[in-house]
């Protein structure tokens, strides 16, 4: 594939999360790029997470000739339209984190269902006796955000010691969040846990504090800030909890996949299914010196690491 | 030969007014109308009749505009009853009045700025749409306005913002006189003269008489009392919100007039009393961005020039280019004390909508209204209560919002911000707009005296008698000074000859 | 005179800019890619000017069109008649919210806020997660190719000749664009403004289903967050094609250039240009900058 | 009851009276439980928009096309310039908000610049400066989330019988604002360039001038601003500012300052800002979906304007 050319499709860089991701992707690509297993792979973002900027970009990547788009999407849906036209002119498009539904394209997921339902069953071990629940939802109308709340939801059915008695909307974004949880705090009884969609677990505490309520149980999101104050509240009284986050380092996942599909294997399923990346009370530790400060934990996916996770999806 | 023809018309009009009441285009029967604590009509009768041009003159706050929009339907009586042609108007409004022939051209004039002329006729003729009606249009203002003004210089698609306030003015008053389905009866002018040089106003007045000699009838109001005596059938003065006297045009004159009016007695032609000054230090010196010969205009502390010629000839650019000049050099223009300047187009030049008199007169002084950093309340009320009792703003409260004030009366705002600033150079753009004839005379008593102090004023008017005023007198055309006139070689001859001389 | 011609002078600008950088993008398929997904920005940016043009605001254009969206792809498709009558009942909404400003005296800047936040949470409870289908002929319209000339150039010209000849051309369209220039002269002269209002709000309202449609038609299915940057996006394109927040004075020619030219400068040609991711957004905005700044030397060497 | 007359008609008036109903409607709904502190958290929450909102009030009365779209980048920039500068460091939580200032100052002066030199119209000026400030704050924060000095951060979180310290600043701050706005030569010039800028000009207020710190005004407001959200919040980002687009408009035009230019009201943005927090936190307390409660944010705004009705023109 030494010839190939790979573009990057990203709605957004304005977080550490997709930060990381950038970086994985970059750190990876350049040097495929530097081993001529590629012949380029460029890096293009938009500002605003809008459908309709990313769609255009889209096109406009097909206009330039690539072979392959790797993307991470504004919509799961709304881009079909434009990925389908890439496919027709035989690009091959790869999505991952923020996916799209169009047949032609292949998906890397993370299965966020199933991480939902994780959040109760592990706040089921360190609250055993069940609570009432605060949920702080992702950004409304997004695919990612209905899935872990669906997860929940089954979580919270098969656990029926827990109760949810709020649920807020923030938007994956920490100012968000911890704006709403600061709302909606004087006005709830005691909370036991939180359960939320990653990233916002340090607002949620932040907002706890600032009301002067007891510390919940908060699962948390990977983040640098999240684990450390984790690892605070553990060495203050053994805090205990959870953290679940997809991986940013994925984007190179994805990259290896146009790079596989585009030396011809043709036997690559169009959906591939990644664990997402987790950290229980005994190993969050060690991570947390390697993350960069502010930053979030993540991995990074060689070709043989890919090679391997597609073998796994090949039933 | 047009006098005595006017004569039958007059003598005619009265008769149809003495003899049938029925023949009233429109009446008013005892009309009140308060704005808040102003009472601005206060039982009025006015009636006028079919083929009468009815002259209307009165102080600024009389009344006049309040009692023609009665007229108009563009604002409804507290009490009193309105007939039109003998039958009493239960709902009277805009297109009632329209339907029965009745326009007016209002004070504050309107226009739409972003629409063409032809665009701007549009509107006022419901029945100018469908195929080609942009053609009908334009054919039908430009007709009017070669009618009125022949020698008017306005494109159909000029769009209306871009034209001067003089041109705005004309094509506002030929559009009140074109006529598609709806009657014409009776067209309201409301100071129509205010922003027209004398010989543009002449054109519209003769064209008035000729309109009026075909039946029609006309309200004209006017603070220039000649235009009214010489124009009008009869002559209805108003005072205070009532009407103080009606009575044949003939059995007017000047001085009755203005004794009717309430105004100071009427005065002599300010004679030599300029007595030779000698020039103080260089204020301005000024050439016009067009002129090509050596003229320029020069300026010394104390003196008071005029600036002449046909509206819209450079006059007003001048003045604004050394307003400039004053904040940031210039070439060409050099001048060397403070500035300030009393506009003439007082909607987009003077006025600041949202505020108060009080605040409206201050803003040009606020630097020395200051007790420390905050601009003081007392201070700036003080200001504006010295300039309301010096040149008479009508009005309860100085603490109203500015439009509560009739035009007059926001233009005399706008000179007390101007004279009541530390500014050595006072630059005045036809100021007198709708000013009242007493408060005029009283004006130009204190331009002379602020001169006479020191103050330089340099001063655009489009009516010849003001110049009599000034020291000298600079005469405009085509953005040029084509003449320099001293005040004692000052004629109207020789201001006329000047604009329209070939000097291109 | 030369002002007028700024807004295509600014399309010209970035036409030839992307020429430059990609020649192949100068091509039928080219334009086809490029400005497909211009026309619903340049249908939005019509209906906020007819807003503007009566010396309003809409600030929930953006929403409305996303709403517009959920609906086309969900209602219009399975239950035809129900989507029209939504949809016909939303223009009629926006008819409404004009009566509401001229009657109460309100300022629409607050009003279409709010309605911003009314119309986003009817698109989530339409449709609470991305999908949907958009009708098959509408996605057959949009996918329309013509011979010779594609299809968003010849949406564009349609457009601002329809608009062009409506609000520009006929005797209504000056009552419309007088009512922004001076409203009290109009009501002297007999006109409603509550009909000016509601008419103008009304055909922004119309203008916004349309973009919504077209936007669905193109991206084939829905999204509640998908038109959210259409109210930024529609406003700029209405002032970049020479139109003034007030006095009426407007420009549907302009619009429909300056919406193509914002979706020219804002992708294709960022696009082209391969900057470093992190100063790719930052190169978005020196764009606009560049293209502005073009057109000042221009309209002051004409003063 | 004339006074009482008098009050209603102060368009300022409505925007406290629904902050006031709404605060009685979650009272009513939670039973008196946690009323006093939805008001500190309403409090706390809603300084940070009138600190920005007196900017754009500012901005705003200058005239129509008067807005500043660049404030949510340059709060983003500026919060990540205290904190690097800060570094954790309680020494330098002055220099750091100095730093802060300066960077929002220069930003206000950089959109002037554009909006005068090359006469792009304010909106597209701010807009196009919005995104570059946003790629330097990427290439500068590199999207982490860098935490304030504890002292910092403490004190942001200051509060005395329950009254956050950092609202009674900034009424304090807007005391100041409004008597700028009256009794001043620059609110006074503000005020007129508003109604008529040629007016303004002709007599003989200095428009570049007035117009430049009108600008730098509310550039540094928005800097001050990230400063001390990056301390509420614990963390710098790009996105902290993100709400701030819209809400510092709401809480302008809410609040009764005309966006036809010329009349602004100081009191009126803290009584929009408190509505806005309240309004929040009583459709969090009810639990209702993120659609019913856009709905329904969007339907009690458009309420409480009908409501409070606007004035009519003079002639
Ligand atoms: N909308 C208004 N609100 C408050 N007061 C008003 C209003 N309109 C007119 N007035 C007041 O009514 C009185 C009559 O005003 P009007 O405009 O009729 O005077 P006028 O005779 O036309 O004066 P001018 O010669 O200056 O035009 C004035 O005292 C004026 O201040
Ligand atoms: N020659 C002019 N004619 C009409 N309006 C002008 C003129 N010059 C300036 N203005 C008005 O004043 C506004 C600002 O102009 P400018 O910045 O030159 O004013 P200034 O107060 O002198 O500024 P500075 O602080 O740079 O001296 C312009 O947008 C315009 O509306
Ligand atoms: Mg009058
Ligand atoms: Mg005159």
């Amino acid at each position: 594939t030494s010839g190939k050319k790979i573009a990057f499709s990203n709605n957004y860089a304005g977080n550490s999360w997709r930060q990381a991701m950038l970086d994985s992707y970059s750190i990876v690509t350049k040097k495929a790029v530097e081993d001529k297993v590629v012949a380029a792979a460029d890096i293009f973002t938009t500002a605003d997470k809008e459908v309709p900027t990313q769609a255009a970009q889209v096109q406009n990547l097909i206009l330039q000739g690539y072979d392959a788009i790797v993307i991470n999407a504004a919509s799961p849906d709304a881009l079909n339209g434009a990925i389908k036209q890439a496919c027709d002119v035989g690009i091959v498009v790869v999505s991952f984190d923020g996916i799209v539904t169009e047949p032609c394209a292949y998906r890397v997921v993370v299965d966020f269902k199933d991480m939902g339902r994780q959040e109760i069953e592990q706040m089921a071990k360190f609250q055993p006796k069940g609570g009432n629940l605060l949920e702080i939802r992702g950004l409304a109308g997004t695919s990612i955000d209905d899935a872990i709340h669906a997860g929940i939801l089954e979580g919270v059915a098969a656990r029926p010691e827990f109760k949810i008695v709020g649920s807020v909307t923030g938007d994956w974004d920490q100012t968000t969040a911890q704006k709403a949880v600061a709302t909606i705090l004087p006005s709830l009884p005691d909370i036991v846990g939180v359960v939320d969609q990653g990233g916002d677990g340090y607002g949620a505490a932040q907002a706890f504090a600032a009301a002067g309520k007891p510390r919940p149980t908060i699962i948390m999101g990977n983040r640098q800030d999240e684990l450390q104050w984790w690892k605070e509240q553990k060495d203050k009284d053994g805090y205990q909890t959870w953290s679940a986050s997809i991986a940013p380092g994925v984007s190179s996942l994805a990259f290896w996949v146009a790079q596989q599909v585009l030396d011809g294997r043709t036997d690559i399923p169009h959906d591939l299914l990644v664990p997402y990346l987790a950290f229980t009370q005994d190993d969050f530790e060690a991570e947390l010196p390697k993350i960069v400060k502010g930053g979030v934990a993540s991995h990074e996916y060689t070709q043989e690491d890919a090679i391997a996770a597609i073998k796994a999806n090949i039933k | 030969m047009a006098e005595a023809n006017a004569d039958i018309i007059r003598r005619d009009g009265a008769e149809r007014h003495f003899g049938a009441a029925s023949m009233d285009i429109i009446r008013l029967d005892g009309a009140e109308k308060h704005f808040g604590a102003v009472r601005a009509l206060a039982g009025v009768d006015f009636h006028v009749a079919a083929g009468e041009c009815v002259g209307l003159v009165g102080h600024n706050g009389a009344g006049k505009s309040t009692l023609m929009h009665m007229v108009a339907g563009t604002l409804m009586p507290d009490s009193g009853r309105i007939a039109v042609r003998g039958g009493i108007e239960e709902h009277y409004s805009v297109p009632r009045a329209l339907e029965l022939g009745i326009r007016c051209v209002f004070q504050e004039l309107s226009l739409c700025p972003n629409l063409s002329v032809a665009e701007n006729t549009r509107i006022n003729h419901a029945s100018l749409s469908g195929f080609g009606w942009r053609r009908r249009a334009a054919e039908l203002i430009a007709a009017k306005l070669d009618e009125i003004f022949p020698d008017h210089s306005i494109s159909a698609d000029d769009i209306a913002g871009a034209l001067s306030i003089g041109r705005r003015q004309m094509v506002e008053v030929a559009r009140a006189f074109t006529v598609t389905q709806d009657p014409l009866e009776l067209v309201i002018l409301d100071e129509p003269t205010s922003s027209l040089d004398a010989h543009t106003a002449g054109q519209l007045l003769a064209f008035v008489r000729r309109f009026v000699a075909s039946g029609k009838s006309c309200i004209l109001i006017s603070h220039l009392l000649g235009e009214v005596l010489g124009n009008a059938d009869r002559i209805v003065v108003m005072r205070d919100g009532k009407i103080v006297a009606s009575d044949a045009a003939k059995a007017f004159d000047r001085d009755r007039l203005v004794t009717a009016m309430g105004g100071a007695e009427a005065r002599e032609k300010i004679t030599a009393e300029i007595a030779k000054r000698e020039a103080g230090p260089l204020r301005v010196r000024a050439r016009p961005a067009r002129q090509d010969d050596g003229k320029e205009l020069v300026a010394h502390a104390g003196e008071i020039i005029g600036l002449a010629g046909l509206a819209g000839h450079g006059q007003t650019d001048l003045l604004l280019a050394i307003f400039a000049a004053a904040s940031r050099a210039k070439t060409g223009i050099e001048v060397t004390a403070p500035v300030a300047l009393v506009a003439g187009d007082r909607q987009s030049d003077g006025i600041f909508p949202q505020w108060s008199i009080v605040q409206n007169i201050g803003i040009r002084s606020l630097a020395r209204l200051r007790n420390g950093l905050l601009i003081s309340p007392q201070r700036e009320a003080e200001l504006a209560t010295f300039w309301r009792e010096k040149i008479g703003i009508r009005t309860p409260d100085m603490n109203n919002n500015i439009f509560s004030l009739s035009g007059g009366n926001q233009q005399k705002a706008l000179f007390a911000r101007a004279l009541g600033s530390d500014a050595k150079i006072v630059l005045m753009d036809d100021p007198m707009r709708g000013v009242d004839i007493g408060t005029k005379l009283e004006v130009y008593d204190l331009v002379r005296e602020e001169a006479r102090n020191g103050r330089t004023f340099l001063w655009y008017t489009t009516e010849t008698e003001e110049l009599d005023n000034c020291d000298h007198i600079h005469v405009f055309k085509n953005g040029r000074i084509v003449a320099n006139l001293r005040r004692d070689e000052l004629t109207e001859e020789k201001i006329i000859q000047s604009s329209f001389g070939d000097a291109a | 005179m030369l002002r007028s011609l700024l807004p295509a002078l600014s399309l010209v600008l970035v036409l030839l800019a992307i020429a430059w950088l990609n020649p192949r993008a100068i091509s039928y398929f080219g334009f086809s890619l490029m400005l497909n997904l211009a026309i619903p920005i340049a249908l939005a940016t019509i209906a906020q000017m007819f807003v503007i043009a009566g010396n309003e605001l809409d600030l929930s254009i953006g929403t409305f069109v996303g709403f517009v969206g959920c609906v086309t792809a969900t209602w219009l498709k399975d239950a035809p008649l129900i989507g029209v009558l939504i949809l016909l009942g939303s223009i009629g909404v926006y008819a409404l919210l004009g009566a509401l400003i001229h009657l109460r005296n309100l300022p629409s800047i607050v009003v279409t806020l709010g309605m911003s936040f009314v119309w986003q949470g009817l698109a989530i409870l339409v449709l609470p997660k991305p999908g949907g289908k958009a009708p098959d002929w509408l996605l057959s319209l949009m996918a329309f190719k013509p011979p010779l000339v594609p299809f968003p150039i010849i949406a564009a010209l349609l457009i601002a000749a329809v608009v062009h000849f409506g609000l520009m051309r006929t005797s209504y369209g000056v009552i419309l664009r007088g009512s922004g220039g001076n409203a009290a002269a109009l009501e002297r002269a007999g006109w409603s403004l509550l009909r000016t209002k509601i008419v103008l709000f009304a055909l922004a309202g119309l203008f916004g289903v349309l973009s919504g449609m077209a936007l669905i038609g193109i991206t084939t299915s829905a999204d509640a967050n998908i038109g959210n940057g259409y109210t930024l996006l529609s406003i700029a394109g209405v002032i970049l094609g020479g139109g003034e927040f007030v006095g009426g004075r407007v420009s549907p020619i302009g619009a429909v250039l300056g919406a193509l030219t914002l979706a020219l400068a804002a992708s294709p040609l960022l696009t082209f240009m391969h900057i470093p991711p992190d100063w790719q957004v930052a190169a978005n905005g020196a764009i606009l900058i560049i293209v502005l700044a073009a057109r000042v030397l221009i309209s002051r060497r004409e003063r | 009851m004339a006074s009482l007359r008098l009050l209603l008609a102060k368009p300022w008036v409505w925007s406290f009276i629904g902050a006031g109903l709404v605060w009685l409607a979650t009272v009513a709904f939670t039973g008196g439980y946690g009323g006093g502190g939805m008001i500190t958290a309403a409090l706390s929450l809603a300084v940070f928009t009138v600190i920005v909102g007196v900017g754009q009030m500012f901005v705003i009365t200058l005239g129509p096309g008067n807005v500043d779209l660049s404030l949510p980048a340059n709060i983003g920039l500026a919060s990540a310039v205290a904190m690097k500068v800060m570094d954790g460091n309680d020494a330098m939580i002055v220099v750091g908000l100095l730093a802060a200032l300066a960077c929002g100052m220069a930003i206000g002066a950089a959109n002037y610049l554009l909006i005068r030199a090359l006469r792009i119209p304010p909106i597209i000026a701010t807009l196009s400066a919005s995104f570059i400030i946003q790629s330097i704050d990427i290439s500068y924060g590199r999207g982490l989330q860098i935490k304030p000095p504890p002292g910092f951060a403490d004190f942001t979180n200051w509060q005395v019988f329950g009254i956050p310290v950092l609202a009674i600043l900034t009424v304090v701050f807007t005391i100041g604002a409004a008597i700028a706005l009256q009794r001043m030569i620059y609110g006074r010039s503000v005020l007129a360039i508003g109604q008529n800028i040629r007016a303004a000009w002709l007599a003989g207020v200095n428009v570049g001038r007035t117009r430049f710190l009108t600008y730098t005004l509310s550039g540094a407001l928005g800097g001050l601003d990230g400063a001390l959200l990056a301390g509420y919040f614990r963390g710098a980002n790009v996105d902290i500012g993100n709400e701030y687009l819209l809400a510092s408009i709401a809480v302008v035009v809410i609040g009764g300052t005309s966006v036809a230019g010329g009349k602004a009201n100081v009191p009126g943005v803290w009584g929009a800002a408190l509505f806005l927090v309240l309004l929040l936190t009583m459709l969090n307390t009810f639990g209702v979906s993120a659609g019913v409660r856009l709905v329904l944010t969007g339907l009690i705004i458009v309420g409480v304007i009908t409501a409070a009705g606007g004035q009519k023109a003079l002639r």
